[in-house]
């Protein structure tokens, strides 16, 4: 199968994912979005690699994905201590700082 | 250079079906207020227990989550130096007991804190 | 199979391990030392890796060498930006560790985790416990921070990025009075600096796609050869770029900056204001200098614009502003635009040039949100330019000292700003890029007026009534702006020593 | 004209003690406190005086050098280098910057001899000399400096003694808001000379003297665009400085600073650092017609306005700035003038500063002898009870009026037929309105002069006038031989002219004069002899009253109100910058706010819209880095195209 074939489901994946950030109110589906985000970014590393014939592509998505996961036990720490004091996980009635 | 111009072309697709989607559950769907869509996992299902302090989601529930993916994760990097440990020899050792000892050490943290306890 | 082993050069990483095995150490602390004895143990740990760190750097003068498998570039501008890192860092640490200030013993809660205005809060509070784990956060973050103008290639730059940033996400939130706003801040910063991080994610992909290499060297022979696709390596750049002006604040990425800064404690804006700048603009100059410098046709257009929108943009929203941390935040942004008129000089000065402006921009920072923390009524700090009228009133040398920063910020001459401005300017002017300067200069003349008018209502206003008191600072908010301060004047007066040293670190090995 | 003809010739190593003397006595006495209490008023004077005497000693050694070569310069260190780009801390001592040397010090130091006694009295004296002193070190910076930015850091750094000594006596308010004020009018100007400094930079990759006037040679056209931009920059500069149209308004309230400040940074060397920005400046001004005519605009509003506003005033040390802000308009009219004028400025200058610094001594003598009484309503007759006062301020004010053979005659009758020889009907215009000027100034000062020490005595109960101590006196008599005779010195043999040509006007050929000399004179003699006469009928032949009468004519009540200035300034200056701001504020929330509806309701639908005020921002923030990623994508896509 063509390998370009890859990159353009990773090009779709991250544009949706990005649209997604802007349209979601939620902020856990907001940070999802962005995981789709990075995962879009694996999946064009790893299909790089392939094409090019090289390894890194591959060891940069398990660094990816370390971080990935570093940034979901953050979030979501945020995320629950904002919602437990708010009831709210919605971005839309986090807007105190403005202007 | 043409292998790669249809990747503008798919990100313009993909802009558009999502501009689309949207556009068409505006257009399309009931306009009415759906609580559910503020809800935390926004699929139809309560988190549950509910109602016991007013519809706390155990916070037991996110903390073992969130343990679960650091000690989780660095077994990606375990793999790959078991696979050629051999080739790396004592330096791969060496780096990678340093980095167990660092897990280790949020381990010990966490368990201190008492972050392992159900209640 | 030809198995190459990976050679480490500890020695020339030393600085980085220091600071990060510090803030491991900080962690063991937290988990096995007694509650009454943290504070203590942390603050020294800090501060002493930080001191070990720096001499480390110090050490290695004269360095110039590609290490860790080409990983970490151990350079002129890599051991000043860490040499200016560790010492801010120096004058955030004593911030954070200040508890002279607010009644309730330090700037930081004592349970993140607490509900706001719940019991459990209260107890907390009156227990009197000190938050300490902030000190290893810092120290995670700076560890990110040295590693991210060092970074030879686009993964440990991204490793960097998210090292430095995911421990400031937290400390954001991390307020003791006006929580829901801390966390609010936090929530902005992490959903925000997640996103922009997945778009520098994604541009290194596509560069990787281009020339098969992550490696700023390798990406700059690609590109000199000419090997790959042009128009996957463009797209590339411009969402690396993304990814970096972010943490610049630069517009049209700046929008979490005036909530950030304003929301989060003071001492950890004072520390993420100046220091994250430093070492993403070291991140930025790496990039675009070394990976990308055969390519400056296409990206100077581009970022040429950006500083002309970042400088217009941020000094006509900092006009208006009422809130001292907001309008700091917008002339912040407004500096990263006027750096980033160095950036795009792209020669020796113009490396130069931003290396001095960062070094003069962060003193003044931590020495300006310094004096920030020491203007407080009953609620906490006073924050609303109004309760500053007067200020000099009560006490002028707290008010002349945020003079002088605000003089510095305004680039007058005499103070490190001026200098730092013309050296942007200058190198700016070089290279041929005139309609940069003028617009500088246009901005920094309105910039000029908000400053002013800071130093206008604390001396010429009369003080109100139920104003706030300027608290004597303690002995670590002295130190931190006593050093602030000292530096300020010093690039101001005397440039010459400090302008010779970067002129002989100015020089990156790739 | 020679542009690139380098200013300094030679070099001293003199040049730094005439700043570092009175810097060393600031800084003694700011850091010794109180231990200096004793002695320090003495150290500061010494020191002062010893920068006059390294002044001489140059001035001897100048005079040893022929003309081309007597501008001499020092290098002090390299201050700021990067790249290609030098800015070297360096001084330069020529013709021009001489003649304010010796003003600045020889008067400065009359000054502080003075203060002794006036200011014996007050806790803080110490702290008074320590800012003179202060005042005096960054004067000299300013017109020793060889480049634009060395300049302005003693500009700012006179602002800074300006408001450290206008604030003095900050314990009242209404000080409090004269500093304010003066700071304010301030920085507009100061904003005028950094954009200056920036556009010389950006043209001519050069802030020193040397490098602007080289680069502003080469330029092919006359009234560039970024010659006459720097030109108006400078002028604003000016303008804010010396109290010219339209910052004019902060120099009465100035007066709120004790009157030896007064008479130093406020009539005699600060406010006329305009002027020497301005004639410094030629080199720009000569090839940027534009600027010149609205320089000569300046100075002749500025000039009647002042003029106008002193025929009103009864405090005494405000008629006294009125008529300063007036004499400065005479001098910046001179200045814009080109070549034909500048030495008269220089000279008006110098006449002004020994001639106004005395009389605001004497008024300083009157208040000191009255306790502090500065309401002239409330003075008269005092000539029998101050005598030397009366005899030191009486030559003061025959010498500005300009009567023969009185310093001020000699340099304003210079000024007004070098505008009559102007030429054309520009010509007539300004030389009507200098000649106007003068007759005014001739009302105005007989006013003070005869409500001061003539006519009956209408002193407050309790008062016993007495004629100062010595140390006042002996700097009034200084200043008044000054007064006498300083304008025949410069100006028999053209003497100054000749002195400054090779600064100034090198290779200017003088035109023929239009109007004859002769003619000229008598028509300025005659002027003053009118408004001499008019005050003599007004206020010698009827009595005065104690309180200012109220059914004045308008343009009385206008004058007394500084012709509206105030509300002119709000009105212009203050309210469009209140609208600008609030209307910032206002776009702020219309059109951000409204974007961010609009692009709220086309992505997230219908219940957005029911709750627009409500917009989550964060989804605003992350469409702005979308974008923004976008508009980088198409940049650098545009860019290879």
């Amino acid at each position: 199968m063509n390998p370009a074939n890859y990159l353009f489901v990773s090009a779709l994946l991250f544009t949706i994912g990005a649209l997604g950030v802007l349209t979601r109110r939620n902020s856990i589906v907001i940070f999802m979005c962005v995981e789709l985000m990075l995962n879009a970014a694996n999946l064009a590393f790893v299909t790089f690699a392939r094409i090019q014939g090289n390894l890194d592509g591959q060891v940069i998505a398990f660094f990816t994905m370390v971080v990935a996961a570093c940034e979901v036990v953050v979030g979501l720490a945020i995320i629950v201590s904002i919602y437990r004091s708010r009831r709210s996980a919605s971005v839309d009635d986090v807007n105190l700082l403005k202007f | 250079m043409n292998l790669y111009i249809p990747i503008l072309a798919i990100g313009a697709v993909g802009f558009g079906f999502a501009i689309f989607s949207v556009l068409a559950a505006a257009l399309t769907g009931p306009k009415r207020y759906n609580r559910a869509r503020l809800e935390a996992y926004e699929c139809g299902i309560e988190p549950t227990p509910q109602a016991v302090g007013g519809g706390h989601i155990p916070i037991k529930y996110f903390l073992t989550a969130m343990l679960f993916i650091v000690f989780d994760i660095e077994i990606v990097f375990l793999y790959p130096w078991a696979v050629s440990f051999d080739h790396l020899g004592l330096f791969g050792l060496f780096e990678m007991v340093i980095f167990i000892a660092t897990v280790f050490v949020a381990y010990a943290y966490v368990w201190r804190r008492g972050g392992l306890e159900w209640d | 199979m030809n198995f190459h082993v990976p050679v480490i050069q500890y020695a020339e990483v030393l600085p980085i391990l220091i600071v990060l095995g510090a803030a491991v150490l900080g962690v063991l602390v937290e988990a096995f030392i007694p509650r009454s004895l943290r504070y203590v143990f942390q603050v020294v740990i800090s501060l002493g890796s930080i001191l070990l760190a720096f001499v480390a750097v110090v050490r290695l003068h004269g360095t110039s060498h590609v290490a860790v498998e080409g990983s970490v570039v151990v350079d002129g501008p890599t051991l000043f930006l860490q040499g200016t890192l560790l010492l801010l860092a120096i004058g955030g640490v004593l911030l954070i560790a200040e508890r002279g200030l607010d009644t309730g013993g330090s700037a930081f809660t004592a349970h993140a985790a607490t509900l706001p205005g719940s019991e459990a809060e209260r107890t907390a509070l009156a227990s009197g416990i000190i938050q300490t784990e902030v000190f290893p956060l810092t120290l995670f973050a700076l560890g990110g921070m040295l590693l991210f103008p060092a970074a030879g290639d686009l993964v440990t730059m991204f490793v960097a990025l998210e090292v430095l940033s995911l421990p400031l996400y937290l400390m954001s939130g991390l307020a003791r009075r006006r929580r829901l706003l801390s966390q609010e801040a936090a929530l902005k910063y992490f959903l925000l600096g997640a996103f922009s991080s997945a778009f520098f994610l994604y541009g290194s992909a596509l560069i990787y796609g281009y020339a098969g290499t992550v490696s700023l060297s390798g990406i700059r022979e690609a590109i000199s050869s000419n090997a790959g696709n042009d128009l996957v390596l463009l797209m590339g750049v411009a969402l690396v770029t993304v990814g970096l002006l972010f943490k610049v604040s630069a517009v049209p990425f700046h929008a979490w900056t005036p909530d950030v800064y304003q929301g989060a404690p003071t001492p950890v804006t004072a520390f993420m204001a100046a220091c994250t700048k430093v070492a993403a603009f070291g991140a930025i100059l790496r990039l675009f200098y070394v990976g990308l410098s055969g390519l400056r046709w296409d990206w100077r257009p581009m970022l040429s614009g950006v500083a002309i929108v970042t400088m217009v943009l941020g000094v006509i929203w900092a006009l208006t502003q009422t809130d001292m941390k907001r309008m700091l935040a917008y002339s912040s942004i407004a500096h990263a635009g006027f750096i980033l008129t160095g950036v795009v000089a792209v020669n020796k000065a113009g490396l130069e040039g931003s290396l001095f402006y960062l070094a003069a921009y962060g003193f003044t920072t931590i020495g300006a949100f310094a004096i920030v923390t020491l203007v407080r009524d009953s609620t906490g700090e006073a924050t609303h330019l109004s309760q500053w009228s007067g200020l000099a009133r009560r006490s002028p040398l707290v008010a002349s000292t945020f003079a002088l920063f605000l003089l510095a910020y305004a680039g007058i001459p005499l103070t490190s700003g001026f200098v730092a401005k013309f050296a942007v300017f200058a190198a700016a002017y070089s290279s041929g890029s005139s309609a940069l300067v003028i617009v500088g200069v246009l901005s920094s003349a309105i910039a000029a007026f908000f400053y002013i008018r800071v130093i206008v209502l604390m001396f010429f206003a009369e003080p109100k009534e139920d104003g706030p008191t300027v608290v004597v600072p303690p002995i670590m908010t002295t130190a931190a702006i006593t050093l602030a301060a000292s530096v300020t004047l010093v690039l101001g007066v005397m440039p010459s020593s400090v302008l010779d040293l970067i002129k002989s670190a100015a020089r990156f090995t790739f | 004209m020679d542009s690139a003809h380098a200013l300094a010739a030679g070099s001293s190593s003199l040049l730094v003690w005439l700043i570092a003397l009175p810097a060393l006595g600031a800084a003694i006495l700011l850091l010794g406190g109180r231990r200096t209490d004793k002695w320090g008023h003495v150290l500061a004077t010494g020191l002062s005086g010893g920068s006059f005497v390294v002044g001489i000693v140059e001035l001897i050694r100048m005079l040893g050098r022929s003309g081309e070569n007597r501008g001499v310069s020092q290098h002090l260190f390299t201050w700021i280098s990067v790249g290609h780009f030098n800015i070297e801390a360096g001084l330069l001592l020529d013709q021009l910057s001489i003649c304010f040397v010796l003003l600045i010090t020889g008067v400065g130091t009359l000054i502080h001899i003075y203060s002794i006694t006036y200011m014996e009295h007050d806790l803080d004296r110490r702290r008074f000399f320590a800012y003179l002193n202060f005042f005096i070190a960054a004067m000299l910076l300013l017109v020793l400096g060889n480049s634009y930015l060395n300049l302005y850091v003693g500009w700012e750094g006179v602002g800074l003694a300006s408001y450290l000594l206008i604030g003095f006596w900050n314990q009242k308010p209404v000080y409090a808001t004269a500093a304010k004020k003066a700071f304010v009018a301030n920085r507009v100007g100061d904003f005028g000379l950094s954009i200056a400094i920036m556009i010389a930079f950006a043209t001519f990759g050069s802030v020193s003297f040397d490098g602007v006037a080289a680069g502003a040679g080469k330029l092919a056209n006359l009234n560039s665009g970024a010659l006459t931009a720097m030109g108006a920059m400078l002028l604003l500069a000016a303008a804010g400085k010396s109290a010219q149209f339209p910052l004019q308004s902060w120099l009465g309230d100035a007066m709120a600073g004790p009157t030896p400040v007064s008479a130093l940074i406020h009539a005699a060397t600060m406010v006329t650092a305009g002027v020497y920005l301005i004639t410094r400046s030629n080199f720009v001004f000569d090839r940027a017609p534009t600027a010149q005519l609205l320089v000569v605009i300046v100075g002749v509003i500025t000039l009647l306005f002042g003029a106008v506003i002193g025929t009103a005033k009864d405090d005494i040390k405000k008629a006294l700035a009125a008529s300063t802000m007036s004499q400065i308009g005479y001098m910046i009219l001179a200045a814009g003038l080109g070549p034909a004028g500048y030495a008269f400025a220089i000279m008006h200058l110098l006449t002004h500063g020994f001639f106004k610094a005395g009389m605001f001594l004497g008024a300083g003598s009157v208040m000191h002898g009255m306790n502090d009484e500065v309401d002239m309503r409330r003075y008269g007759a005092l000539r029998k009870f101050m005598p030397a006062t009366f005899v030191t301020f009486g030559l003061g004010y025959l010498a500005i009026i300009g009567v023969p053979p009185f310093s001020g005659f000699y340099s304003k009758d210079k000024i007004i037929e070098a505008a009559f020889n102007a030429g054309g009907a520009r010509g007539l215009i300004i030389g009507s309105a200098a000649l106007l000027g003068a007759a005014i100034t001739a009302f105005y000062m007989t006013r003070v002069m005869i409500m001061t020490f003539f006519g009956k005595a209408r002193w407050a109960e309790g008062t016993h006038p007495h004629e100062s101590g010595k140390l006042m006196v002996v700097p009034m008599v200084i200043l008044a031989i000054g007064s006498v005779g300083a304008g025949a010195l410069l100006s028999i043999g053209s003497s100054l002219k000749n002195w400054l040509e090779p600064v100034v006007s090198r290779g200017f050929v003088e035109p023929t004069p239009r109007l004859s000399p002769l003619l000229v004179s008598t028509l300025a003699i005659g002027a003053v002899a009118l408004g001499v006469l008019i005050a003599y009928l007004k206020y010698v032949r009827q009595p005065i009253p104690e309180l200012a009468p109220t059914d004045v004519s308008i343009f009385t009540r206008a004058a007394r109100r500084d012709l509206y200035q105030d509300a002119f300034n709000e009105s212009v200056f203050m309210r469009p910058g209140q609208y600008l701001t609030r209307s910032l504020g206002f776009l702020d929330r219309v059109f951000i706010d409204g974007a961010v509806n609009g692009i709220g309701a086309l992505f997230g639908g219908t219940s957005v819209r029911a709750r627009r005020l409500q917009t989550g921002y964060v989804r605003t923030y992350s469409l702005f880095i979308l974008g923004g990623a976008a508009i980088l994508v198409a940049a650098m896509l545009a860019a290879r195209l």
